[in-house]
C-alpha cells in the first residue's frame, strides 16, 4: 500500500480529522505512557498529517498505549489521539505476521490470579 | 424490578465473588438481575476502528436481547459495561455502523441502541437512590477508610459513558458515604492501572499501581474497592499495596448477606 | 352522540354558548355536513357518528366574528388545526367553547364502494358496517371502510379542550410516510408521469382550497392580482399549473396533515402528498415538528439554525 | 437526452444586491467570462425570492434558475438567507419530488469579493442547463389536459 | 401608461465595443411604454444628464431606464439627476449592460442580444414602478448605555462630551466594571485603580450624564431616533439622597458570611454593602437574600446606626420610563465556569484559581490584603505554574472556540508581577502559544522572560493533583524538550476563557441586534462597520462584541461614541422608502412575517376594514418604515401576497422575469 493510501486508511479506521490538532500537547501531558513510548503522541496527529504511517507502524508507542481514553477525554479539539494509534495497530495488526502476541508465549505469561479479560483484551489489541 | 443482566466472561470464573456479591445485594435492595440467555464475551476492549463490525456483534446480541426482553441492560464489569455502552452508542448514533451490523445480525426487528444500558452503581444511584441504600444498610462500615478506585472505563470518553464527571466522580464516595464508611479522595482514582498492558509488561502496569496505592494511602486510605476485575488484578500486583476490595462485597457486607451470597 | 347532544344543548340553553359547530344529519348515514345550531330546535338535526370526517376548526374563523361563544366539536385531529388557528391570530380561544369528541376513525363511502359494494342503499356507522344494497344485504370491515389519513392518525389524544365527551382508539396501522417513501424511490421519469397523471385530473374547483383549515386567507393570492404583471393574460395556465405546488408551500410549516384535502377532492388526486413530503423533509432536515402541537412553537419556515442543510442535498442525492 | 451544441438555454439567476450582485460586477471588471445565456434579476435580499417567481420562470420558458445570495451568516439583513435556505430546499425537493430534474434549480452563497466564484458557478450551471436540455416538464405539468 | 425614456451608455468604448448601442436604442424603442429613446458617450457626465434633462421636458417622461454599468455605481447619480429634472427619483432603473454584460462577452452580435434583453427587464419593471418619498423620523437626543465598565463609562464621557444627554444603566450596586477588580494594568503595569477611579468621578459628576446603578434594562421598543426603554431600578433599601456614605451600616451589619461577587467569592461582605471601597455610588445596597432583617423580621441594626436616617426596608422597585436617541450596549464578559475541566483541580483545591481571582489576591484591597499567599493555608507558595488558553481554542463543548485573546498578556503581566516582588517564587508559565499582537506587547512578554525569568514552557497541562502534602502535582508536556514534566507547585493559576455576559442574550432579544454562537453581539459589518450593530441606533462598545483588551475597549468606546453623536447631531433621520407595506384587504393577521423580520419592524394593529362593503375589525400588520430596512422576507412568509417590497415589488420581479423569458 502506498504511504498515502496508508495515510488515508488511518483516518478512515480512527474516524478522526488530524487537521483539527491546534498541537497544545495536551495529549503527551496527559498519557501515563508517555515515557514508555518513543512516538509521543502529540507526535502520532503530525506523523498521520505528514503520511509517515511506516514510522508509525514501526514504533514502541503502538505496543504501548493503554486505550485509557485519558487524551481523548481532554483533547480541546476532539482529535482523539488514542484513535489514531489504534488505527495504525490496526493496520500493522492485519498484515500477515503483524501481531504483536502469539499463541506460543501465554503460557509463560499466566499466572493463577490473572482474569479472562486480560487475556482477550490483549487479543483484541495485538493480534488479528 | 428486573433487569437483564451481562456478566462477562471473568465474573464466570476468576471474579465470581463479584458477581455472587452484586446478585444477593441485587436482592436485598430489592431489584433482580436476570442474566441474558446465551451471551458472548464482549471482548473486553471496545473496538475502536471504524471498520470493525464483527468484532461488536456480541455486543449488539447481548443488547437486541435486553431491547426484547424490554429490559434495561445491567453490567457489573467495567470493561463490560464500557464496550456495551460504546457499542450500545454506535448503533443509536452511527448509521454506518448500525447497517452494517444489523446486515450482519439479521434480526427480526433491526437494532438501533434502544436498550439503556446500566452499571450496578447507575442503579443504585438513579434507581435505587443512596437515600433508599443507607436505610437498607444493617453493617453500617462506620470507621472505615475507604479510597474508592474508578480506574478508565467507567468514566472516559465522558460524552458516551456519562457516568459521571470524569475529572472529579463522584459516584463511588458517595456510594461508600452510604453504607456508613468514610471514603478517602485521592486524585489518582481516574489513573490508568495499566489495563491489557500487564500481560506483556507487567512492571509498567505495577509503576503505575504503585503511585495509585501511594496517593491513596496518602490521603489516608484504608483499603480501595473497584468494580473491575482487571484494575484488581493490576492494583494487587504491586509492592505495598492497600488490600482492593470489589465493590460488591462491601456492599453485601453492608446488607448483611455477605455469608449468604457465597453459599 | 346522545351524551354529546344533550350537553351542547344544555350549554346553548343556559347561555354559556350562543351556538354549536357540529354536524347536520344528511339524508344518509354517510352526508353528515358541518352546520350551526343556534337552537333546541335546530338542534334536533345534530349528529355526530363515524361519518362525521369533517374538520370544524376552519369555520371558528367565521364564528369568532360572531357575537358570544361557539360551542366547537372538534376531533383529535382537528384539534390541531384548531391550535394553528390559534397561533396565527386568526380564531379567539375566548369565543370557542371546545368539546373534544371522540374519534374511533372516520368512515368513508366511498371507502365502501372501493370495497367493491354496489349499489349501497344505506349503511351503519357499526363495526363491521351492515350494508343495504340494491343487490342485498353485506357488510363490510370498519378499518376497509376508514379513511386513509385515520390509518395514520395523529393521536388520539386532543390538543386543546375545554370537556371531554366519548372515548377515543389508536387506529394507526400504517407508516405515514410510506406513501411518501414509495414516490421518493421512483425514477425522476417515473414520479414526473405519476404525478403528470395525478394533476391532470384536477379540475380546479378549489374544494381543496376551501376546506383546507390553512389555507385561510382572506383571499387567496390566485384569486387576487398581486403576482400579475400587466402584460400577463387571465387565460394564462400558470396558476393551474403551479397552483397545488404553490398551496403545499404556503401551507408548508403550518399543515397539520389533517387530510381534509384528499377527503374533498371530487377528482380523488392524493393531494395530501404535497404536504406530506414537505411535512416529512422539514421532520428529517429540522427535526420534528408537528404544526398545532404547540401554540408557541416556532414554524419550521420562520426559523432556521445556522447548520441548516444546503439546498444542494436535493441534488445530492435527495432528503429521505 | 442527447447533448445539444445549438441549444441556448434560458437562465435567470436572482442576485442579492449586496454580495453576488457586487460578486457579479466584480466578475465583470475582473472580465471573467461567463456564457451570456445568465440573465441576473436584481433583488435586496435572496429571502426575497419567492417561489412563484422560480416557477414563473420556468413557467415562462426557463430551463435554469439559480438563487445567489450571502454567505450564510454573512447576510446583509442578519438572517434573509437562513431563510432562503430553508425555503428554497423544500422547494427544489419538491420539484424532485414530481419528477423535474434537480439540476434545474441551484443555489449559490457568492460573496462581493468573490468575482471569480461568481463567474465559475456561472459557467458550471449553464454547462448542466446545457447537458439536461430544454426544460420540458415543467411546461408540461398542467392540471388541465 | 407610464411615457418611458431609454438612455443607452456607451461608456467610451467599454461598452460600446462589444455592444451595439443602436441596436438597443432602436429596439427599446418597440418595448411597451416607450416614447423615447437615445444613446450618448456617457451618460453619467454633465452633458449625458443635461440629455437626460431635455428629454423629460420634451417627452414629459414619467419613467427612465438608463443602460449602463451597475446600479451600484451611478444608480444614484442617475437618481439625482431625475429629481433634478422634476422627476421622482425611484422612477429609474438601472440595466447593467457593463459589467453584466459587455465586459464579459465577446462576440457583439450576443452581448447585444443580451443587452436588449436587459433593457426589457428594467423597462419591464418601470412601467411598474411608483413614485417613492424617503420618509423622515425624529430623534431624541439622548443615549443610553447599558453596562457601567469602562466600555460604557468611557462611551458616556465621550458622548457626553459633545453635549449630549447619556444615562448609564449598570446592573450591580457601583460602576466601574470589570477594570475595577483588576490590580494593575498591561503592558504599563500601572494601578488598575488610579486610572479608572478618575473617570467613574467624572461620569459621576458630568451634568449630562445620570447613573442608574443596581438597575436593569426590562424593555426596549421604538426604532433608531426613537427608541422608548423601561429601566427597572431595584430596591436598595437604602435612600441614596439621605445616605452620606459613612460606612457604619456595613461595620455593624451582623450578617457578615454572604460571598464577595466583587472578590470573586474569595471573601465575605455584610449583607449591607458596597462593593468595593470607591464605589459610584458610595451608597450601600441591601442584599435581601442575606439580610437578616429581611429573611426574619428582627435585626434592624443598621437602621439604628444610620444617623443619616437612610435605612428604608420599605422601598419598592422602580420603573423608569426614558426615550433615546440611540442605545449603546457595553455588557462586557464574565469568566466561564470550570466544571467542565476539572482535570485542572479547580473544585478540588482552593490553590488552584482563576487568573481574576489572582488578580483580587494581588489587589491591597483584596482577600489577602495584597499579600501573595496560598488561600488553602496562608502560606507563601514558593512554586507558581500558569497555564494558559483553559477554555479557549477549545472545539468540543467544554469550552470555547476562539481566543480570548488577553489571556497572553496578563499571564505576563502577573508573573512579572510576582517575580518582581517576590524573586524567590518559581514561576512557570504553560503555553500553546503566546499572542502579543499590540503597542508594546511582545516586548512586555520579553521583559517577563528575559528581565525577570519566568519560565515559559511550550505545551499544556494535562493534570493537577492535590498532593496529601498539600503541594499540587502538576504533569505537563514540554513539547520542546519532548518531556513529560511532572512538578509540584504552591499555586496554580488558569487562564481562564472569557465570555459575553450572561444577561447579554436577553439584552439583544429586546433591541433584536443579532448575536453570533458565542454569544457576542454581531457588528453590522466585521471591518467597515465595527461598532454598529445590524440594528439600526443600536451601537456596540467593549468586549460584548468579542474578546479585546482595555485599549482596545476604550477605543471601540469612543469609536461608539462618534457613531452615537453622528447620529444624535441630526434633527430628523431620512427613511429608506424601499420598505415593505402590508395590504390591509389581504392581511390575515397571522404574525408569520413579524416572526422573520430581523428588525421587529412588523407589528399588528386592530383596524377597522372596509372590505368592499363589510366594515369589520381586523388584526393588521403594519411596518415601521423607519425600522423597516426592506430585505423582504416578510413578502415570501405573506401566503396571501399582502405583504410587498416597494421598489422591489411582487409585480415589478414578476415583469423583469417575465421579460426575459420572452
Amino acid at each position: 500500500m502506498s504511504t498515502q493510501n496508508k495515510a488515508k486508511l488511518v483516518r478512515e479506521i480512527s474516524g478522526t480529522n488530524p487537521s483539527k490538532c491546534m498541537k497544545c500537547g495536551k495529549c503527551s501531558a496527559t498519557c501515563p505512557s508517555f515515557d514508555e513510548m518513543d512516538i509521543k503522541p502529540h507526535q502520532f496527529v503530525s506523523y498521520v498529517q505528514k503520511g509517515d504511517i511506516e514510522a508509525l507502524a514501526n514504533s514502541k508507542s503502538l505496543w504501548k498505549c493503554l486505550s485509557c481514553f485519558a487524551c481523548v477525554e481532554r483533547c480541546p479539539r476532539d482529535v482523539q489521539p488514542g484513535r489514531i494509534i489504534d488505527a495504525a495497530r490496526q493496520i500493522v495488526v492485519r498484515q500477515r505476521g503483524g501481531n504483536y502476541l502469539t499463541a506460543d508465549e501465554i503460557p509463560a505469561l499466566l499466572d493463577e490470579e490473572l482474569p479472562q479479560q486480560l487475556l482477550v483484551s490483549a487479543y483484541r489489541r495485538y493480534k488479528r | 424490578m428486573n433487569f437483564s443482566y451481562y456478566p462477562g466472561c471473568t465474573l464466570r470464573n476468576k471474579a465470581k465473588e463479584l458477581d455472587a456479591y452484586a446478585r444477593a445485594s441485587a436482592e436485598a435492595l430489592g431489584f433482580a438481575l436476570q442474566e441474558l440467555t446465551d451471551w458472548q464475551c464482549c471482548g473486553g476492549v471496545y473496538p475502536l476502528g471504524t471498520d470493525e463490525i464483527a468484532t461488536k456483534l456480541a455486543s449488539v446480541r447481548a443488547l437486541a436481547q435486553a431491547r426484547d426482553n424490554g429490559q434495561d441492560l445491567v453490567t457489573l464489569c467495567s470493561a463490560c459495561h464500557h464496550v456495551l455502552k460504546r457499542v450500545n452508542d454506535d448503533m443509536r448514533n452511527n448509521a454506518d455502523i448500525r447497517t452494517r451490523a444489523n446486515n450482519y445480525m439479521m434480526l427480526d426487528t433491526p437494532y438501533a441502541g434502544e436498550t439503556k444500558v446500566l452499571h450496578f452503581l447507575e442503579v443504585i444511584r438513579d434507581v435505587i437512590g443512596f437515600e433508599e441504600l443507607k436505610k437498607k444498610v444493617v453493617n453500617p462500615l462506620t470507621g472505615r477508610k475507604i479510597g474508592a478506585y474508578y480506574g478508565c472505563l467507567l468514566l472516559r470518553p465522558g460524552k458516551v459513558m456519562a457516568f459521571d464527571d470524569p475529572e472529579n466522580p463522584k459516584l463511588l464516595e458517595d456510594f461508600i458515604r452510604a453504607l456508613g464508611a468514610e471514603p478517602v479522595v485521592y486524585p489518582y482514582r481516574n489513573e490508568c492501572c495499566g489495563g491489557y498492558i500487564s500481560l506483556k509488561e507487567p512492571q509498567m502496569a505495577e509503576n503505575m499501581c504503585s503511585n495509585i496505592h501511594k496517593n491513596a494511602a496518602g490521603f489516608g486510605a484504608e483499603c480501595l474497592i473497584t468494580a473491575c476485575p482487571l484494575c484488581r488484578y493490576n492494583l494487587n500486583k504491586a509492592e505495598n499495596n492497600l488490600p482492593v476490595y470489589y465493590f460488591t462485597e462491601l456492599l453485601a457486607e453492608a446488607l448483611g448477606v455477605k455469608e449468604a451470597a457465597l453459599k | 352522540m346522545q351524551e354529546l347532544k344533550a350537553r351542547a344543548l344544555e350549554l346553548l340553553k343556559n347561555g354559556t354558548v350562543q351556538r354549536v359547530l357540529g354536524w347536520r344529519i344528511g339524508e344518509n348515514t354517510y352526508d353528515p355536513e358541518p352546520a350551526f345550531f343556534d337552537s333546541e330546535e335546530a338542534m334536533k338535526d345534530f349528529v355526530y357518528n363515524n361519518f362525521c370526517a369533517a374538520n370544524l376548526s376552519k369555520y371558528m374563523i367565521e364564528a369568532c366574528k360572531l357575537e358570544g361563544k361557539t360551542l366547537v366539536c372538534l376531533k383529535p385531529c382537528d384539534s390541531y388545526s384548531f391550535n394553528q388557528l390559534l397561533s396565527e391570530h386568526r380564531i379567539d380561544r375566548e369565543k370557542a367553547y371546545i368539546i373534544g369528541v371522540g374519534c374511533k376513525g372516520k368512515l368513508s363511502i366511498e371507502k365502501v364502494s372501493q370495497a367493491g359494494v354496489k349499489g349501497i342503499l344505506s349503511v351503519t356507522d357499526t363495526d363491521p358496517l351492515q350494508v343495504t344494497t340494491l343487490y342485498g344485504d353485506t357488510t363490510v370491515a370498519y378499518k376497509d371502510a376508514m379513511l386513509s389519513r385515520c390509518h395514520v392518525c395523529k393521536g388520539k389524544d386532543h390538543v386543546v379542550y375545554d370537556e371531554l365527551i366519548g372515548e377515543s382508539e389508536d387506529t394507526v396501522d400504517a407508516d405515514r410516510f410510506a406513501e411518501v417513501a414509495a414516490i421518493e424511490a421512483m425514477s425522476p421519469e417515473e414520479k414526473f408521469a405519476f404525478f403528470q397523471a395525478e394533476l391532470s385530473k384536477c379540475i380546479r374547483c378549489n374544494a381543496c382550497r376551501n376546506v383546507c383549515p390553512a389555507c385561510s386567507c382572506r383571499k387567496c393570492v390566485f384569486d387576487s392580482n398581486k403576482f400579475d404583471s400587466t402584460q400577463k393574460a387571465n387565460v394564462d395556465s400558470f396558476e393551474e399549473k403551479m397552483f397545488h405546488i404553490i398551496r403545499a408551500f404556503h401551507v408548508a410549516g403550518r399543515c397539520t396533515d389533517c387530510g381534509e384535502c384528499s377527503r374533498v377532492c371530487p377528482q380523488g388526486i392524493p393531494l395530501h402528498l404535497f404536504n406530506r413530503k414537505f411535512i416529512k423533509d422539514i421532520n428529517n432536515l429540522y427535526g420534528e415538528y408537528q404544526a398545532g402541537a404547540d401554540v408557541e412553537a416556532k414554524g419550521p419556515l420562520t426559523s432556521f439554525t445556522t447548520e441548516d442543510a444546503e439546498p444542494s442535498v436535493v441534488s445530492q442525492g435527495g432528503i429521505r | 437526452m442527447s447533448v445539444n451544441e445549438e441549444f441556448r438555454p434560458k437562465i435567470v439567476a436572482f442576485c442579492c444586491n449586496w454580495c453576488s450582485y457586487a460578486g457579479a460586477d466584480l466578475a465583470g471588471s475582473s472580465r471573467l467570462a461567463y456564457p451570456a445565456d445568465v440573465k441576473i434579476i436584481r433583488v435586496p435580499c435572496s429571502c426575497r425570492v419567492n417561489p412563484m417567481f422560480i416557477l414563473r420562470a420556468f413557467e415562462k420558458g426557463a430551463d435554469g434558475v439559480i438563487l445567489c445570495g450571502c454567505h450564510p451568516g454573512d447576510c446583509h439583513y442578519s438572517t434573509g438567507n437562513y431563510y432562503a435556505r430553508r425555503r428554497m430546499t423544500l422547494l427544489f425537493s419538491m420539484l424532485d419530488f414530481m419528477g423535474v430534474e434537480n439540476g434545474r434549480t441551484r443555489v449559490e452563497w457568492v460573496s462581493a469579493a468573490e468575482g471569480v466564484k461568481f463567474s465559475t458557478v456561472m459557467n458550471d450551471f449553464v454547462e448542466k442547463i446545457r447537458s439536461l436540455g430544454e426544460n420540458v416538464r415543467l411546461g408540461d405539468l398542467r392540471c388541465k389536459n | 401608461m407610464q411615457r418611458i425614456g431609454v438612455f443607452v451608455c456607451h461608456c467610451g468604448s467599454n461598452i460600446a465595443a462589444t455592444v451595439d448601442v443602436h441596436k438597443v436604442v432602436e429596439l427599446a424603442r418597440l418595448e411597451p411604454g416607450v416614447v423615447h429613446a437615445e444613446d450618448y458617450q456617457y451618460m453619467c457626465s454633465e452633458a449625458g444628464q443635461a440629455k437626460i434633462g431635455a428629454a423629460i421636458k420634451e417627452h414629459q417622461l414619467t419613467g427612465l431606464v438608463v443602460c449602463s454599468c451597475s446600479p451600484r455605481m451611478h444608480e444614484a447619480t442617475f437618481r439625482k439627476c431625475a429629481q433634478k429634472y422634476g422627476l421622482n427619483p425611484y422612477m429609474v432603473e438601472i440595466a447593467n449592460i457593463r459589467e453584466h454584460c459587455s465586459w464579459i462577452h465577446k462576440d457583439m452580435q450576443e452581448a447585444t442580444e443580451k443587452a436588449v434583453i436587459l433593457a426589457r427587464a428594467a423597462i419591464a419593471k418601470v412601467n411598474l414602478n411608483t413614485p417613492l418619498q424617503a420618509g423622515e423620523s425624529r430623534v431624541t437626543k439622548r443615549a443610553l448605555v447599558i453596562g457601567g465598565g469602562i466600555a460604557g463609562i468611557q462611551t458616556a464621557l465621550d458622548i457626553a462630551d459633545a453635549g449630549y444627554e447619556v444615562d448609564i444603566v449598570e446592573k450591580t450596586p457601583s460602576i466601574g466594571g470589570r477594570m475595577s477588580q483588576l490590580d494593575k494594568t498591561f503592558p504599563t503595569l500601572d494601578c488598575s485603580a488610579c486610572i479608572l477611579t478618575p473617570k467613574m468621578v467624572d461620569a459621576a459628576g458630568h451634568e449630562k450624564i445620570k447613573i442608574y446603578t443596581y438597575s436593569e434594562v426590562e424593555k426596549v421598543s421604538g426604532f433608531v431616533g426613537d427608541f422608548t426603554v423601561d429601566i427597572r431600578k431595584k430596591a436598595r433599601s437604602v435612600d441614596a439622597d439621605k445616605c452620606t456614605g459613612c460606612g457604619v451600616c456595613q461595620e455593624k451589619c451582623p450578617s457578615k458570611k454572604t460571598l464577595s461577587e466583587f472578590n470573586r467569592g474569595l471573601g465575605t461582605r455584610s449583607a449591607i454593602y458596597t462593593p468595593f471601597a470607591q464605589a459610584i455610588p458610595n451608597v450601600p445596597v441591601i442584599d435581601r437574600d442575606a439580610c437578616i432583617k429581611f429573611k426574619t423580621g428582627k435585626c434592624g441594626v443598621c437602621e439604628k446606626v444610620c444617623q443619616a436616617g437612610a435605612i428604608n426596608y420599605a422601598q419598592q422597585d422602580e420603573i423608569i420610563t426614558e426615550k433615546y436617541g440611540a442605545i449603546v450596549v457595553a455588557t462586557g464578559f464574565d469568566t466561564i465556569k470550570l466544571d467542565k475541566y476539572d482535570e485542572y483541580a479547580y473544585s478540588q483545591s482552593k490553590d488552584v484559581i482563576t487568573s481574576l481571582e489572582l488578580e483580587r489576591v494581588m489587589n491591597a484591597a483584596g482577600p489577602t490584603k495584597g499579600h501573595l499567599e496560598r488561600l488553602s493555608d496562608g502560606k507563601a507558595p514558593k512554586e507558581i505554574v500558569f497555564i494558559q488558553c483553559v477554555g479557549s481554542r477549545c472545539s468540543d463543548d467544554r469550552g470555547k472556540p476562539y481566543c480570548s485573546k488577553i489571556c497572553c498578556m496578563y499571564t505576563a503581566k502577573h508573573a512579572m508581577l510576582i517575580r518582581d516582588k517576590y524573586p524567590d517564587v518559581n514561576v512557570t508559565v504553560f503555553y500553546i502559544d503566546v499572542r502579543t499582537p499590540g503597542k508594546n506587547f511582545d516586548e512586555f512578554y520579553r521583559r517577563a522572560v528575559e528581565e525577570y525569568g519566568v519560565n515559559y514552557i511550550k505545551g499544556q497541562v494535562g493534570k493537577v493533583a492535590p498532593q496529601p502534602d498539600g503541594s499540587l502535582l502538576v504533569q505537563g508536556v514540554d513539547l520542546l524538550d519532548n518531556k513529560q514534566i511532572k512538578m509540584k507547585a504552591d499555586m496554580v493559576v488558569l487562564a481562564t476563557a472569557i465570555e459575553p455576559n450572561q444577561g447579554v442574550r436577553n439584552i439583544a432579544t429586546m433591541l433584536t441586534a443579532s448575536i453570533d454562537t458565542n454569544n457576542f453581539l454581531t457588528e453590522a459589518h466585521p471591518k467597515l462597520r465595527p461598532v454598529e450593530s445590524p440594528t439600526a441606533g443600536v451601537f456596540l462598545s467593549g468586549v460584548c462584541q468579542g474578546p479585546k483588551d482595555i485599549p482596545e475597549t476604550v477605543s471601540q468606546a469612543g469609536a461608539a461614541a462618534v457613531k452615537v453623536i453622528g447620529l444624535l447631531a441630526k434633527d430628523k433621520l431620512t427613511t429608506n422608502p424601499c420598505t415593505a407595506k402590508a395590504d390591509e384587504l389581504l392581511c390575515n393577521g397571522c404574525s408569520n412575517c413579524a416572526k422573520v423580520c430581523p428588525y421587529g419592524a412588523i407589528t399588528y394593529e386592530t383596524c377597522l376594514v372596509n372590505d368592499h362593503g363589510i366594515r369589520e375589525e381586523r388584526r393588521i400588520a403594519k411596518v415601521n418604515n423607519a425600522l423597516c430596512q426592506g430585505c423582504g422576507a416578510c413578502t415570501v412568509t405573506c401566503p396571501s401576497g399582502a405583504m410587498d417590497l416597494q421598489g422591489f415589488s411582487n409585480k415589478q420581479l414578476l415583469a423583469e422575469v417575465d421579460a426575459i423569458c420572452r
